[in-house]
């Protein structure tokens, strides 16, 4: 579909909130990164700036019963997902506040009474959980459709091979994004797999495979959702891949050394947001101002989250030996 | 009703699975028609009546325990298995660090209620296909674990299992199934328990006394316990007193039971079928002489395989194996020293 | 390759022995299983017989200095790679006398230094070892190959992915036999992944995929050899895919009762022993007396491992603490 | 010359490459050109002098210690790595299954010279990346594990288990390392040590006494180690003398040293940061209660992690983690009562 039919699909509103998670992630992400350039943060991060497309895109095409599964990288899913930023930020303080109160920390964000399990940050690990989630729905017929972001790095992990072989077998109603931003860490796809695209994996389990630009939200959302209503309609699962990039390091304090100089100019062109205003702003969804006031609320809403997240209380020492068991005190 | 463990399973499966629709079951091999039930028929004929939630797998250990995972999370009860326990090894992260792990991790959010079932024992095939990896899961927070030595408990703990809400791992071992038919194990030990018809469970984390005695207290699971039954039997005869405990559950332990009887006997003897090194003895060893060091008339003393994987040679595995007679040999050292 | 002229290029001399091996492998599985039925054997047994095809057609493609690994069902690939049959029998009976000192048992015989590691019972736990095996030749520029067998059922695994994902990565001399015999134990492969052909994975690694009869020895040799040619020349590895089916239990006294009586039927008659009689007879290499000549002299060999292993002695309980640690005592 | 542990393992792996062309390296993100040299630097610019044998890799740890087992088996010395030591249960089958029990299996026949190296400790990144895995491997026979707290140490047992021909498995701490740059960690704890210029190692099974005392011996590897130590300052004013054992060696345990020392000061603590339950220190506890019973003044006393995974929140981490005072709080308890 054409960007302009499906903008006016989407409507005014849709649009502005799209545009809107974009720029809350990245803000939170680059205020959080000074903090950590700071050493006012605990913990690590790895960030999702310059992926904002591909978390938006997708979760723009859920229900709010649908679950999705995020890896290390997850603080863009979370609130693509709607997870407020107070709780995610209080999550990477260690507060009480926190989405996992505290005791989750930045890799394992999520709330799943909002729709997001805990992060998982073993790569390829959420895979055949959110596997197992599609099962269940399956199992019990309901017209649910379980989420797997992960990355490029992830479809070595034999994990990725398991859970969506069993995923195609079952043809359960599941999502396997795989956000292919040319790098796992320190290296590139061309190392450590002897195809182009990912996508070209899921033949091996007789499985749909679709690629989208992960750089263009619209162009995420269109695939996200054909690939999402197919589930939901019991024709299976899909394995898709968004083509983007990190335009931001690793992890804290990563410089992308073993980036190429011309590659990190080529993607920093491609940056997702600037792409999606101009098509606000040519379609007449949003003026100039309209933008510019929004990312003002939004960074707002970021400086509140942080202060929240600063001022909230730390969890009580008893809580280290809480929410282990249902039933059960933790042996000491 | 007399019932072998495989049979008591089974039929504790099948309630379970009338009773919750949530409740499936997932492995390799379990629902084929014309198959085995599982490597031990514990799930023999179930997709009969169940065909929707026994799920028969490919060979992917990592995704059986994913998808229990998964499926729990959305608050289904799996009830996954491996054909033989060594292939947890296979699992490995999704068991430690997703099963064990998210409820923690989620500040006690979500809820894991996963069964797995893992058989365990040295029965004739090779280092690899003989690992009681009961040790593995002692160092592992977040999950309980179960060792049913009778069809009795393995009836009653199945079912405390599927109803508990926090991930169980129940060990069961090859030659106390009594499994019959083509899946017949030889050397084969009686663990038949007559069966009350009404819905009891064991609970999960109660130890019990097999046999009272007032010299020595033998602890130990499963084949072992038997094992030690056995040993307890011959030396009755020479006037050496034991009393066995059963743990039935090994985490979280049934320490009072077990501080209540050795402050009685003032001799404990753990035995166990994997190698000594790290093994479960360890611990409820060290648990003793941490609380009450003062009774101990002996030394604790570990009886159990030997610190090497275990060999085919079935000469060999029976040395590698602690024997009723070897059990027994141990504690008449200790009666005669202490 | 026609039949014929892949026949003259071996030679009867060759071609002899591949029968030979081939009748070795029937006989063997055909003599334990009995001796199994009668409980006069320890431990537990999966047989070859059906499949013998496979291992003595890829072995003979193989050179001195090459290495196999094997599975669960390592018999016929041992005595294919020329073990002798009273060092595989005396590690049946868990005897001195066996290639692994009676510390192996049936699903672990194997020799390195005939050219076979100790088979691995781990399904798919060879694969990533073999891709090793593979990643020394080339580190050290050696002209060896290094082969996995593996089963249909093998392929679902992780280990499966990961293996050959850096098999092709790197390149390594290495040859990936999946024998597809249409089940795992009681498992259809159509119950569990959802294409026609495993070697059809292959392409999820960019790696050459290949397939072969593999109840024709002739056609197995010859794509093989093709394979391990390549492989040794440093164009890499290769998914080779060898339609077979066990006309066997999965393990002792398994009545295959999961099979229908038209594919056991079907099968049956493709019986690769006859039909490579035939193509010698019809050849002319061998006439119907030398074929049951050798068949005579295959079942007295047979005979005497089995004495051999009857009457070689167990092992000194001592070896029960030998050979964990190469310059170390077992702590007791 | 000083040097952290990473620059020393760098140092002594550069060293062992440039002697035995057998010997290489494996792992992800280990030699990238402008990466990180590994997860904490160990292996970088190794590349420049010896691409051919560092192998970077896909995520992909079961094919990590495949590729280690399969290359060990044909006379390479393979270097494997994970990023941290939580990741080891993605590869438990390689390890636990294939790379400790071939030997075994072959009858004695093979050789498995593996050396695995993992980076553990509590370290601000929540559950998943803060496991100390050493329990896991106490119970599997055919792996040497040794812990280095020390460069020194570090330098000298790399050397030692490159060298060996059985497969190592070399626990290493993320706060011990002194990664610099990018990679470096805050809370670290200095454990440079001043190197000798020449080809030093340190044996395999050998421990050390860190510190010598008369009251208590305070058993602890890596981190917990240092934590000892600094517990040992605070008492010796209080005139409290400990005595502080580094195991360097876990399997197998240097058990004289230890008797050695208990015998002496009669009063025996483990300190480790894993969960109490099923820990190395319920192995080393034990067989000191199996061992010398009577010379225990105080019961075997173990300092630990709780038995839950390690939680996210800074503040509960430092409860999570044994702390100096803590250690301290525990001895002087121990000696008040005792
Ligand atoms: C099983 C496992 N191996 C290694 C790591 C360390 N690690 C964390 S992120 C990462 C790179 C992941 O790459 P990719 O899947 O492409 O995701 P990206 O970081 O690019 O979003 C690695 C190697 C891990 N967390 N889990
Ligand atoms: C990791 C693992 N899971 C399960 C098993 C149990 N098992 C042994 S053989 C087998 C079937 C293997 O099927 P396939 O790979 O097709 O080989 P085949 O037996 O057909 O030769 C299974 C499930 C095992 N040995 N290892
Ligand atoms: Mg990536
Ligand atoms: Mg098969």
């Amino acid at each position: 579909m054409k960007h302009n039919e499906m903008m006016k699909s989407l409507g005014k509103e849709a649009l502005e909130g799209m545009l809107r998670r974009m720029l809350e992630i990245r803000q939170f992400e680059e205020k959080i990164r000074f903090l950590f350039l700071e050493g006012k943060m605990p913990g690590t991060v790895h960030q999702y700036i310059g992926m904002e497309a591909c978390a938006v895109g997708v979760c723009t095409a859920l229900e709010e019963d649908d679950v999705i599964a995020s890896t290390h990288r997850p603080h863009g899913h979370a609130i693509a997902r709607g997870i407020s930023m107070d709780s995610i930020m209080g999550e990477l303080y260690g507060k009480t506040t926190g989405c996992c109160g505290g005791k989750g920390g930045s890799m394992h964000v999520g709330d799943l009474s909002k729709g997001m399990l805990p992060a998982i940050a073993i790569v390829g690990g959420n895979l055949p959980i959110v596997m197992g989630m599609g099962l269940a729905f399956k199992i019990r017929k309901e017209p649910r459709v379980a989420v797997s972001f992960f990355g490029d790095g992830a479809s070595n992990e034999g994990a990725f091979h398991e859970a969506l072989n069993m995923a195609s077998v079952y043809g359960v109603p599941a999502l396997f994004v795989c956000e292919n931003n040319r790098y796992g860490a320190s290296t590139s796809v061309k190392r450590v797999m002897r195809i182009e695209h990912v996508a070209d994996r899921a033949a091996a389990y007789g499985m749909r495979g679709d690629r989208a630009d992960g750089m263009d939200v619209l162009d995420v959302y269109a695939h996200a959702r054909e690939a999402v209503s197919l589930a939901r309609k019991g024709e299976g699962p899909t394995l898709l891949e968004l083509e983007t990039f990190r335009l931001c390091g690793h992890s804290r304090r990563d410089p992308n050394n073993y980036m190429t100089q011309e590659e990190k100019e080529h993607w920093q062109k491609r940056d997702p947001i600037p792409f999606f205003e101009k098509l606000l702003r040519e379609g007449k969804y949003m003026t100039e101002k309209e933008i510019a006031d929004l990312k003002e609320a939004v960074e707002l809403s970021v400086v509140q989250a942080i202060e929240s997240g600063q001022q909230s209380p730390e969890p009580d020492p008893e809580v280290l030996f809480e929410g282990l068991y249902v039933n059960m005190e933790v042996p000491r | 009703m007399r019932l072998g463990i495989a049979e008591a399973l089974r039929k504790a499966i099948h309630g379970e699975m009338a009773n919750d629709e949530n409740v499936f079951c997932i492995g390799e091999d379990i629902g084929i028609p014309g198959g085995y039930g599982g490597a031990f028929t514990v799930t023999l004929g179930l997709e009969k009546d169940f065909r929707e939630r026994i799920i028969d797998t490919p060979i992917s250990e990592i995704g059986i325990f994913g998808a229990a995972c998964g499926a729990a999370l959305m608050g289904m009860r799996p009830i996954a298995d491996v054909q033989y326990g060594d292939f947890l090894l296979c699992a490995m992260d999704q068991v430690v660090d997703q099963i064990a792990k998210l409820r923690y991790m989620s500040g006690g959010k979500l809820k894991m209620p996963v069964v797995m079932r893992a058989p365990v024992g040295v029965t004739g095939r090779g280092a690899q296909h003989a690992q009681c990896l009961e040790p593995y899961f002692m160092s592992c927070p977040g999950i309980k674990i179960v060792a049913p030595a009778t069809a009795y408990d393995a009836m009653g703990l199945l079912r405390s299992a599927v109803r508990d809400d926090d991930p169980v791992l129940m060990f069961e071992h090859k030659l106390l199934y009594g499994s019959k038919g083509i899946r017949a194990e030889s050397g084969t030990v009686d663990a038949s328990s007559e069966i009350p018809e009404e819905d009891y469970t064991v609970p999960i984390g109660k130890g019990i006394v097999r046999r009272e005695g007032e010299d020595v207290t033998i602890i130990a699971s499963l084949l072992m316990m038997h094992f030690s039954l056995q040993a307890a039997e011959m030396l009755e005869g020479e006037g050496i007193s034991c009393e066995v405990i059963d743990p039935r559950t090994l985490w979280p332990l049934d320490l009072d039971l077990i501080l209540q009887s050795v402050r009685k006997t003032g001799r404990v003897m753990i035995v166990e079928e994997s190698p000594k090194q790290g093994g479960v003895g360890a611990e409820i060893g060290v648990q003793v002489c941490e609380h009450i060091p003062d009774y101990l008339l002996a030394p604790v003393t570990r009886v159990a395989a030997p610190n090497t994987p275990a060999p085919f040679s079935p000469a060999l595995e029976k040395l590698y194996v602690p024997q009723p007679e070897r059990i027994a040999d141990r504690v008449r050292a200790m009666m005669e020293e202490y």
